[in-house]
């Protein structure tokens, strides 16, 4: 089972890229199962969603304590959680900033896989709004292989119907220019 | 015959209730009831479902409205939880009274105070006393079937009671899985349209409602709670019928690995299913533990849980709500009740677990079962206990 | 003179009864107490609703004196479920009338009429009242205005008058009894910008019924408050029923008016208002009153009288029109 | 209603209590609540119905002759019409011991 953690600010699209994500494992035949960290959320403040995929089904109902995959939406976050505190050893930290992934391991000593992209620049210019929910879920796909990239294509169009196929460009150049660094010892 | 989707269980249960052609909907909105009106609404704004949706404004005036919607003829449909289920107490009773088929959802939630929106089961074990038939389901799957079930059970002729089913908050209604949906000709050779035995229509007028003197009170309550036990052969007979279609078949007390197991475990909701992995952890280490998943609450499943129960040695309840000051929480109540007229009898304790919101993992059932162990061997050292608490 | 031929009289046209309908829908053998001004409010209200409506009613007086199993004094269909709900179950009511009439299971549309007493519609039921009124269920709401809690033994309620004795507003050393004045529900309905409202008392039934009849006939929610003298409440004699619904008029206590889409318009017009201790003075709820007190709920009326007139001679209605949006393409 | 309510089953009882039988009040005969009853002078009489429109039970009825009187089943003895008669025909006598 693969076990992924989101964490943003409300209002940025956590749930909805956990939510896209879940639907686009669940169409390729496998089970997932995609909520948010329950509770009156409010625009801005830190949030989480969570995501399971497996290959059976998901019997589990509690929080995801140690996550295989942490993907950060909003950099500022780092400096309020460690959001790598419980990541698993083996596990991977995908994360939006224009900072190279030596500077990021200098900044916040992540010790673990990483995966960089500067996601606010590619929604910018792909979307024209700074929103990288969907472009973030391009770097996932990159660094976990959680679901093909084409699998995110029904999903999106369901959501947001004409507003698709922006998202599915920003989704795909993510996907291109996600850097992957592996794990330091 | 359908097709499997990922979507939110209370998309899937608005679903339901489309396929089902409900026609009459009142509600108001509670977290975390809220996606599920959200959706039905939507569907009747955008003509996908023929219905009318009233936006109450209250749960206490919901209920009442879908009573008049039903008594009026209509299938009704509403979903609640929590504080507004608690509103809606007093009109719970009449409405099953009346013996109008409404079919109601709860997202199960915890009653204030304080204040918590998250999950439990306080506020529906506050109303277990309500007359309605009440389910529990553990996953979206079941909570979408057993919403399309609920209505062709409220409705039957010999049945005709109002019917909830019982979904966790949050950990439930919120989550995003897999599920098989069901066509549209399915349900409409499952569910017939909705013919009342009596409605409020000038043609034949009837009084419903009258009030009852001490003379006759106790008739009208022993012909409900004949009917109310009566309900259950129905809704066996539902339930099967679903399987026969769906390959999805149901019980009234469900059971996981139990045969042989001298502890087990006794849960409703969808902790059952994380409870299973605990078991699952448990037998391999060679212990034996079973699982036994109450799903028909109302009425009651005496002689079926009797079956799955006598044989242990140990009973560990976990219920989801406290009764304070009382001899047990609710559900350990009832099963040690059902249980006393037995000659040879498990030995019953209870742990009350995920108190509004508190996460459940399978690491909490195995201890648990640890805990349950110990105690049956030193003696219980109190009537039931509050599992996790601090200090 | 209206177009009743009626309404003006004090005492109505002696041979008019003999043009209203003959049939009883709220039949004998109820057990309300002698001289019940509210039975016979109900009485004439169910001879103007007519055969084809259906009734949702509140937990009260004439709930419990018309329908102890198994007997039942309605002869429309008649459902009872709270107290505090009557407006919502109505809702439901005609919700569900009008989904199952587009669905073609219906043939036509029942009239649909709420009632409750003082306390189940100004009190414990104002918030189903108000939700049903803002929605704009197509249905009559009206409701018997006792001026207290009788069912239960004559506690006060917010539509008890100013000064009126109650078991719960007894006068005492510190107290005239009730010491609020009368709760303005016609006020509260108006306000909901609702097609029609009105007051009557069956002390003039020909008022009373076409009231009735027209708020029937008015499409979306209509309000009728209709005071009902009740001589064990009131501490009166079971004969002075009608004359004190009479009097109550006439002394602009309680004056009967309509308001058609936000215009105030008087049915009954007093031409010479008599002074309130002919009213109070029959009584008993009113017998501690000394002569300060009668006084000021003297000019008390008057003034509320005198604003009620300004309103029926506004130039302008207390809500805008919504019919131009309805003519609208 | 086939039985007195204290003899009634609990398998008498209609589905939810129902009452199918509209009016069946008239059963019950609320004449016996009386301690005073309406008299008519028909010579004063002018048979314009405003005992019949007054009357809360309603306990009055017409005869073919277009006179008024009480229906001893149900007249509760209040004596609304007698007040409100128009000519004054009506006087209210006590119920004989």
């Amino acid at each position: 089972m693969l076990e992924i953690r989101f964490h943003g600010r409300g209002g940025q699209g956590a749930v909805t890229s956990v939510e896209l994500l879940a639907v686009a494992a669940i169409e390729e035949g496998k089970f997932a199962q995609g909520f948010p960290s329950f509770g009156p959320e409010r625009r801005g403040a830190p949030v989480l969603a969570f995501l399971r995929i497996d290959d059976h089904h998901i019997r589990l109902r509690c929080k995801i304590a140690n996550p295989d995959v942490v993907l950060i939406l909003d950099p500022s976050l780092i400096r309020i959680q460690n959001p790598a505190a419980d990541l698993k050893p083996e596990g991977v930290i995908v994360l939006n900033t224009n900072k190279s992934i030596a500077d990021t391991r200098r900044e916040f000593g992540f010790k673990h896989r990483l995966a960089v992209v500067d996601a606010n620049q590619i929604a910018r210019q792909v979307l024209g709004v700074p929103i990288t929910n969907t472009t973030m879920l391009g770097a996932l796909i990159r660094a976990t292989g959680a679901v093909k990239v084409d699998s995110m294509t029904q999903p999106l169009k369901e959501r947001f119907g004409p507003m698709a196929v922006k998202n599915i460009t920003a989704l795909q150049t993510a996907f291109e220019k996600t850097v992957v660094g592996e794990a330091k010892s | 015959m359908g097709h499997r989707a990922g979507m939110e269980v209370s998309i899937a249960v608005s679903h339901a209730v489309q396929l089902a052609r409900a026609e009459a909907i009142a509600a108001y909105p509670i977290t975390p009831q809220t996606h599920i009106v959200e959706h039905l609404s939507s569907m009747v704004a955008n003509g996908d479902l023929e219905a009318e949706f009233v936006n109450v404004e209250s749960e206490h005036s919901a209920l009442s409205c879908c009573i008049g919607m039903s008594a009026a003829g209509a299938r009704t449909y509403t979903a609640t939880s929590s504080q507004g289920l608690a509103l809606m107490h007093e009109i719970l009773f009449i409405a099953s009274a009346l013996r109008l088929p409404i079919v109601m959802t709860v997202a199960n939630r915890a009653l204030s105070g304080p204040l918590s929106i998250w999950n439990d089961h306080s506020d529906i074990m506050a109303a277990k006393d309500i007359g309605w038939i009440q389910i529990f389901v553990e996953n979206g799957q079941e909570a979408f079937d057993h919403t399309v079930m609920a209505f062709k059970i409220a409705e039957n002729s010999k049945v005709l009671m109002p019917t909830i089913i019982n979904m966790d908050g949050f950990i439930l209604t919120h989550v995003v899985e897999a599920m098989n949906m069901v066509d549209q000709d399915l349900v409409d050779k499952f569910l017939p349209p909705y013919l009342p035995r009596h409605t409020l229509d000038p043609k034949y007028p009837v009084t419903m409602g009258a009030f009852a003197m001490p003379e006759i009170f106790a008739e009208v309550k022993m012909n409900h709670q004949v009917a109310l036990m009566n309900s259950y052969e129905r809704i066996i007979k539902v339930w099967e019928e679903w399987g026969k279609l769906t390959g999805r078949q149901y019980h009234p007390v469900e059971r996981y690995k139990a045969n042989d197991a001298k502890i087990l475990l006794l849960t409703m909701g969808c902790l059952g299913e994380v409870a299973e992995i605990a078991v699952d952890e448990l037998q391999a280490a060679g212990e034996p533990v079973g699982l036994i998943k109450l799903r028909l609450w109302r009425p009651f499943p005496f002689a079926e849980l009797r079956d799955a129960l006598r044989n242990a040695e140990l009973v560990i309840v976990c219920d989801r709500a406290v009764s304070p000051g009382g001899a047990a929480p609710p559900v350990l109540a009832e099963v040690r009740s059902a249980l006393y007229p037995l000659s040879q009898r498990p030995e019953t304790l209870g742990y009350i677990i995920g108190l509004g919101g508190r996460d459940v993992s399978p690491v909490s059932f195995k201890e648990i079962v640890a805990l349950a162990r110990d105690e049956s061997a030193q003696g219980p050292k109190q009537e039931y206990h509050l599992y996790g608490v601090r200090g | 003179m209206d177009k009743f031929g009626v309404a003006n009289s004090q005492k109505f046209d002696v041979y008019a009864s003999r043009l209203m309908p003959r049939e009883e829908f709220f039949t004998s053998g109820h057990r309300s107490c002698q001289g019940c001004g509210e039975a016979l409010a109900v009485r004439w209200v169910c001879k103007a609703i007519g055969k084809d409506a259906v009734i949702a009613h509140a937990t009260g007086c004439m709930e419990i004196v018309s329908s102890g199993f198994p007997q039942t004094a309605w002869k429309h269909p008649w459902i009872h479920v709270a107290f505090e709900n009557t407006s919502a179950v109505a809702a439901g009511i005609e919700t569900a009338y009008r989904i199952l009439h587009r669905k073609g299971k219906l043939a036509h549309l029942p009239k649909v009429v709420a009632m409750g007493g003082d306390g189940g519609t100004s009190d414990i039921g104002l918030q189903s009242l108000s939700g049903a009124m803002e929605r704009g269920h197509n249905f009559t709401y009206v409701c018997w205005d006792n001026e207290a809690y009788m069912n239960t033994g004559i506690q006060r309620s917010s539509s008890t008058p100013y000064g009126a004795m109650t078991t719960t507003s007894p006068p005492g050393r510190l107290s005239i009894g009730q010491h609020t004045w009368k709760k303005n529900m016609v006020a509260i309905a108006v306000a909901h910008g609702i097609p029609y409202v009105a007051t009557a008392n069956p002390s003039y039934p020909f008022d009373l019924y076409f009231k009735v009849k027209k708020a029937l006939e008015t499409p979306g929610p209509a309000y009728i408050h209709v005071l009902s003298v009740c001589p064990t409440g009131w501490r009166s004699a079971t004969d002075l029923t009608v004359r004190l619904g009479r009097l109550a008029v006439e002394s602009a206590v309680f004056p009967l008016y309509e308001v058609v889409n936000g215009r105030y318009r008087l049915t009954i017009e007093i031409p010479k208002i008599r002074p309130v201790k002919d009213y109070l003075k029959p009584q008993g709820r009113f017998r501690h009153l000394r002569e300060p007190e009668v006084n000021f709920i003297q000019q008390q009326v008057l003034e509320r009288y005198d604003l009620l007139l300004k309103k029926c001679e506004a130039p302008y209605p207390e809500f805008p029109s919504l019919a131009p949006l309805e003519e609208g393409e | 209603m086939s039985k007195p309510l204290d003899q009634m089953t609990w398998q008498d009882i209609e589905l939810g209590a129902l009452l199918r039988e509209p009016g069946n009040a008239r059963a019950y005969r609320t004449g016996d609540w009386r301690s005073q009853h309406p008299v008519w002078t028909k010579s004063r009489c002018i048979r314009c119905g405003v005992c019949w429109t007054v009357c809360p039970e309603p306990a009055i009825i017409q005869e073919p002759n277009g006179y008024f009187d009480m229906d001893p089943d149900y007249c509760k003895g209040c004596g609304i019409c007698a007040r409100e008669c128009v000519t004054g025909c009506i006087t209210m006598v006590p119920e004989e011991e």
